[in-house]
């Protein structure tokens, strides 16, 4: 290790020191200094344009700091932004909404803690929407972390709003039927059987003794159902299977990276609608008035595809210009 | 006795019971009060709502054995009662008895405005009936304040039984057995010796130029095959394109560069790259080290070759196989030492960076027709033509179908029923 | 006999499943379970190969010194440990009242998972975020037609997708704004696209599976 | 929050700085914790799917005394199948393993195969076929292009014809279609990366330095 590393990581334990003990907390930013920040940062971003056509790119590292940068100080701005929302997340609000209390929803987590930062808040906003409109959730996962995931979803939307917590009943409201292995073949035996597949629920109470699952056998029996999915098995399974084959209307909620190899199944309404990534999270927690982590996320977000599109434009300046200097 | 079911005798009993009281109540009230609003009870409340709020029963019901299963599901399936419109029904309930004249127990419910319900609990071979009831009832803190039912008329006996064949399915086996006969005809002309034609294709046909202008700057060539292992068509189709790759490397006696991520790439690429210099008759030219094991590991390789890349400044770079997100990193420096760059994947997430940064992409299916066109393979080239004759199928029937349906022709459920 | 009996169980196997499809009847209706499990119990001891692989490989690493082989004991502790923790709470949680799960909240297992596991594998995918911002100022160029079209969709979808696209339109009517132009290209032309990759990979896979299921694909039983 | 809970913010705060320090260059730490990473994912999977998949499929359903004792005998041909996968790691009786994979791919390719046909291919060209000429001049503009789209992309991966003529406009409008398609997923892999990073940031600074509520 070099001297000059040795400094660095002694300055950085000593910036967390600082940060954890000593700086006083919550940090926030006021309005005026929060503009002042992002004009500096676009000050930067005209330094760095006006190096690049002088042909002397900036290294590998300042991109990252920048972009480090800008990920980062949205947590502490307090800047409200109407988020869009699309069609496609507007009609998973109004499928939801069609729905009578009483309804029997199943909701799949097919996801993992790594992909939870994009799919988390979504669930809980679906959670909060579904147990104040009096659905009964049926919860499983064809992930192993799934049911976890969905676990760790109720029990923020209970924090959220306390009043839920005393209406909701597990057993009577809503169920966890925990993981079960076999990706797509686990969905192809729960449109023959859910006991088959489930015998038991997460805390090993036999189906039969689950007053919500009475007259579950199947799909046939379920209202709707709400699919969180972060690759596969996911959405693309539960299309292929429990929509074309059995018949059931599903929407998803997906990461972003699988969202525009979903369009296709909307267009062709095989999924009845879908939350795309963090601002289809955002835009669905915007429509059920239930503002939660996505909200506070999509100012960094907003931040990060304006720094990414304001990087492949400066690029591109540079690009040109050096083309025709060369003709 | 018409009225079989105890529950519905009970209510009917303290129908009668309390609307006696409550006549009587109101003559008296009446009498003493004039024509005042009558008073009542709570209590007693409810049993007018009962009548008053009794929904009239669904319409048009039928029973039928599911089609095309393995039995034991019998579907009933009806109109809206009328009374689902003035907000008196909230559930129908369906009833279920072995004997025509009961007892009938409650085989499962739906919430209003479904019109259909299957009941899988039917056992192979029995004869049941069914009656099917509108509901409406007044709920707090959920519990029942009160219930009132419309039940309809009985309908049965149905059966279920397990079919031989699902007829829901006939038009998904008259496409896959059409399918399927093309792809084995079109495999077993080829092994016959009958030749195909394939089109060009961009990134292939650049494979002569891009060697060429490494040969004329007198750098290397890097050929970077993915980091999956053999079992992976797309590694497969990687290393045929790699032979040809090679060959043109040895004629120009240029000198090709494989750093790899798998053992068994390594053997199989070395094997390609050694062939080709032989087959060019310059077997000495060929060395060892030109294709080498980096590293298992996904960052770690992608960092070994970004130092390659920089120390070594190669003219020309491809990266044909499967790339995970290493390619953004492999593609980037590619792209900063000015080195033309071809590129082919069928991995949709990495597709799009790809383009954005290499001269040539080969995209998705257009790596294994590569493949199949240089390997000259019967069972490939013979797929190739078979899938391409199902792309005619389909579209055909989208021409013909778009047209049908715009003058108001059905067409598509032909395909697939929604 | 090395080559045949495998060929015919994956014709087998496989042909059940197509008539399974079609044929609803018993038997071929309890195929379809028994291979599901089936399946799986296989499933899990193919892992035991890769795991006993990954072992191998660490202690020659070790033994034989190799460059960074201290990475290597680093691999196989891991591997230890959460594995002992898995047996013994899965053990535990089997024979204790009320029994839990191996992984349910609060056990040491679920510890790792929560506290190793998660941020190491949500790290290593984030990291592409900043190769993401790297290749797009030094390698991403509209060098033809092709690629302006991609940058260009990229742009509106980046934009329209978060508040900042209607922000910086918020001087056009409602339907021009980026937020409708990322709606329009995410279900019209990407819808379209899409689909025809669909349909694309689709008839490959129908291709290769019938070669698979008749025997004339075997590269899958590698060679000799 | 106990010790273990701390402790356990602490490292994982330690773990994700260590992956970070990947940027700078590449030092110790991240090779580290890559080496745990390894290790860690190859014990949590091996866990995993002992206790869901051999214990639950297998052992479960051989002990169990309810059902019938064909129902018992036929897991144990899925066992067999298994141990055979294992004599890979011989030279000698390596083409065992052969059976169970045989089985594998047999499975997958009878499944997929008609999965992707109905739902890839069947449901897709039929949701193709629509009337283009109906309603508003937004909706026949989006179907006109959902069927012109669709159809020029699908003649952009037909390999047996030369792409001459009109033909060969179609699929140069087709790989127009196909550059949207992947600018769209261009812009959504940026999208999901950058939610990973936030999520990470978020625990470094709500969970770990406690500076954001």
């Amino acid at each position: 290790m070099k001297r000059n590393e040795v400094i660095t990581v002694g300055l950085l334990v000593f910036l967390v020191f600082i940060l954890k003990f000593i700086i006083p907390k919550p940090v926030q930013l006021s309005y005026t200094v929060s503009m002042i920040t992002i004009i500096l940062l676009g000050l930067v971003f005209v330094y760095i344009l006006i190096r690049t056509l002088q042909g002397r790119l900036i290294g590998r590292r300042v991109v990252f700091l920048l972009v480090g940068i800008s990920l980062s100080l949205p947590f502490f701005m307090k800047l409200t932004l109407n988020i869009p929302v699309s069609p496609e997340v507007r009609s998973v609000y109004d499928a939801l909404q069609k729905l009578p209390p009483g309804s029997k929803v199943l909701a799949s987590f097919d996801y993992d803690p790594p992909s939870a930062p994009e799919l988390q808040p979504m669930a809980v906003a679906f959670m909060k929407y579904a147990f104040d409109h009096g659905l009964k959730v049926i919860i499983m996962g064809l992930w192993p972390q799934g049911p976890q995931q969905a676990d760790q979803a109720i029990q923020s939307a209970f924090k959220a709003e306390p009043s839920l917590k005393k209406k909701i009943k597990y057993g009577r409201d809503y169920v966890n039927l925990g993981f079960q292995a076999g990706n797509e073949f686990v969905i192809l035996r729960m449109g023959e059987s859910f006991k088959a597949m489930f015998p038991s629920d997460l805390n090993n109470t036999p189906y039969d003794s689950i007053p919500l699952l009475n007259n579950v056998s199947n799909f046939s029996n379920l209202d709707f159902c709400m699919n969180f999915s972060a690759g596969k098995p996911g959405t693309a399974e539960w299309v292929q299977i429990a929509v074309d084959r059995f018949k059931l209307p599903v929407a998803a909620g997906n990461t972003a990276v699988q969202a525009p190899m979903v369009y296709p199944y909307l267009n062709s309404h095989q999924l009845v609608g879908l939350l795309g990534g963090m601002s289809g999270g955002a835009a669905f927690e915007k429509l059920t008035k239930k503002p939660g982590k996505a909200t506070t996320y999509i100012l960094s977000q907003s931040f990060a595809h304006t720094v990414i599109v304001i990087f492949i434009i400066i690029g591109n300046i540079a690009y040109f210009s050096r083309k025709k200097e060369n003709k | 006795m018409k009225f079989n079911n105890l529950f519905r005798f009970s209510v009917l009993f303290r129908f009668l019971l309390i609307s006696s009281l409550l006549i009587l109540l109101l003559l008296i009230s009446s009498s003493v009060f004039g024509q005042d609003k009558p008073v009542v009870s709570d209590t007693l409340n409810y049993d007018s709502i009962i009548t008053a709020s009794k929904p009239l029963p669904p319409v048009d019901i039928q029973v039928k054995d599911e089609p095309g299963d393995a039995g034991g599901a019998i579907n009933i399936s009806w109109k809206p009662s009328p009374d689902e419109k003035n907000g008196k029904v909230k559930e129908y309930l369906i009833l279920r008895s072995k004997s025509k004249s009961g007892p009938f127990k409650e085989a499962g419910n739906t919430t209003v405005g479904v019109t259909s319900y299957t009941d899988n609990k039917a056992d192979i071979g029995v004869g049941f009936y069914y009656k099917v009831a509108s509901l409406n009832f007044d709920k707090e803190n959920g519990n029942y304040l009160w219930k009132s039912m419309g039940e309809s008329e009985i309908y049965g006996p149905v059966k279920s039984t397990a079919q031989w064949f699902n007829v829901k399915r006939l038009n998904i086996f008259i496409g896959i057995i059409i399918l399927c006969a093309a792809i084995i005809y079109f495999i077993f002309a080829a092994k016959s010796g009958k030749s195909f034609y394939i089109r060009k294709i961009a990134g292939i046909e650049e494979v002569e130029n891009a060697v060429g202008r490494a040969t004329e700057m007198g750098r290397a060539i890097y050929y970077i095959p993915g980091i999956n292992d053999m079992d992976d068509v797309q590694t497969l189709a990687s290393m045929t394109i790699l032979g040809r790759v090679a060959t043109f490397a040895a004629e120009n006696d240029t000198r090709i560069d494989v750093p790899v991520s798998r053992s068994l790439v390594m053997v199989t690429a070395k094997e390609m790259v050694r062939e080709a210099y032989s087959k060019v008759g310059r077997p000495d030219s060929f060395h060892e080290d030109q294709v080498r094991y980096i590293t298992d590991d996904q960052f770690g390789y992608a960092a070994a070759i970004d130092g390659l890349f920089v120390r070594e400044k190669p003219a020309t770079i491809f990266m044909i196989g499967a790339f995970f997100a290493e390619s953004l990193i492999i593609a980037e420096t590619g792209n900063s030492i000015g080195a033309i760059q071809i590129a082919g994947t069928a991995m949709p997430a990495q597709l799009p960076f790809f383009v954005a940064a290499c001269d040539y992409t080969l995209i998705g299916e257009e790596l294994f027709a590569a493949s199949a066109y240089l390997s000259r393979e019967p069972k490939l080239l013979g797929s190739l033509k078979g899938q391409d004759f199902g792309k005619a199928v389909f579209l055909i029937a989208i021409i013909i179908g778009v047209i049908l349906e715009s003058f108001g022709i059905p067409f598509s459920k032909y395909f697939m029923a929604h | 006999m090395k080559r045949e009996i495998p060929v015919a169980i994956t014709f087998i196997v496989g042909t059940a499943y197509l008539i399974a499809y079609f044929i609803p009847h018993k038997p071929f209706n309890y195929f379809e379970n028994w291979f599901n499990d089936w399946f799986a119990v296989i499933a899990a001891f193919a892992i035991w190969l890769g795991v006993l692989n990954l072992i191998k490989i660490s202690t020659i690493k070790i033994f034989q010194k190799k460059p960074d082989w201290p990475y290597s004991v680093l691999i196989i502790i891991s591997f230890v440990i959460i594995v002992f923790f898995g047996f013994y709470e899965g053990y535990k949680g089997l024979y204790a009242h009320p029994s839990y799960s191996f992984r349910d909240p609060g056990t040491s297992f679920d510890w790792l998972y929560v506290n190793v596991y998660t941020p190491l594998s949500a790290t290593m995918f984030a990291l592409l975020a900043f190769f993401v911002a790297s290749a797009s100022y030094r390698a991403f160029r509209a060098r033809n037609f092709e690629a302006t079209l991609l940058l260009l969709a990229a742009f509106f979808v980046m934009l329209g997708r978060v508040p900042v696209g209607d922000i910086l339109t918020s001087w056009l009517p409602h339907q021009y704004q980026l937020s409708q132009w990322a709606n329009w290209i995410m279900n019209v032309p990407n819808t379209a696209g899409q689909r025809a990759i669909m349909i694309g990979i689709a008839l490959g896979l129908v291709s290769t599976s019938l070669r698979i299921i008749l025997g004339l694909e075997r590269s899958y039983l590698g060679n000799d | 929050m106990g010790f273990w809970g701390q402790f356990g913010i602490w490292l994982a705060a330690l773990l994700t700085i260590g992956i970070i320090s990947f940027l700078y260059k590449d030092n110790f730490l991240y090779k580290a914790c890559e080496a745990i990473f390894v290790g860690i994912s190859a014990g949590y999977w091996f866990v995993v799917y002992y206790w869901d998949n051999l214990y639950k499929k297998f052992y479960l359903q051989v002990t169990n005394h309810d059902i019938t004792t064909l129902e018992r005998i036929i897991p144990w041909i899925g066992f067999v199948l298994g141990v055979m996968m294992l004599s890979r790691l011989s030279e000698k009786i390596g083409w065992l393993s052969r059976w169970p994979l045989a089985f594998i791919v047999g499975a997958t390719a009878g499944l997929y195969m008609m999965i992707y046909f109905v739902s890839n291919a069947m449901a897709q060209v039929a949701s193709t076929i629509i009337p283009v000429f109906v309603g508003d001049w937004a909706t026949i503009i989006a179907n006109f292009f959902i069927v012109a789209g669709t159809f020029c992309g699908l003649i952009y991966f037909f390999f047996s014809k030369e792409h001459k003529g009109a033909f060969g406009l179609a699929s140069r409008v087709g790989i127009w279609f196909l550059m949207i398609t992947f600018g769209a997923s261009f812009g959504y892999t940026v999208m999901s990366r950058m939610s990973l990073m936030i999520g990470r940031i978020d625990f470094l600074f709500g969970a770990w330095l406690g500076l954001i509520k």
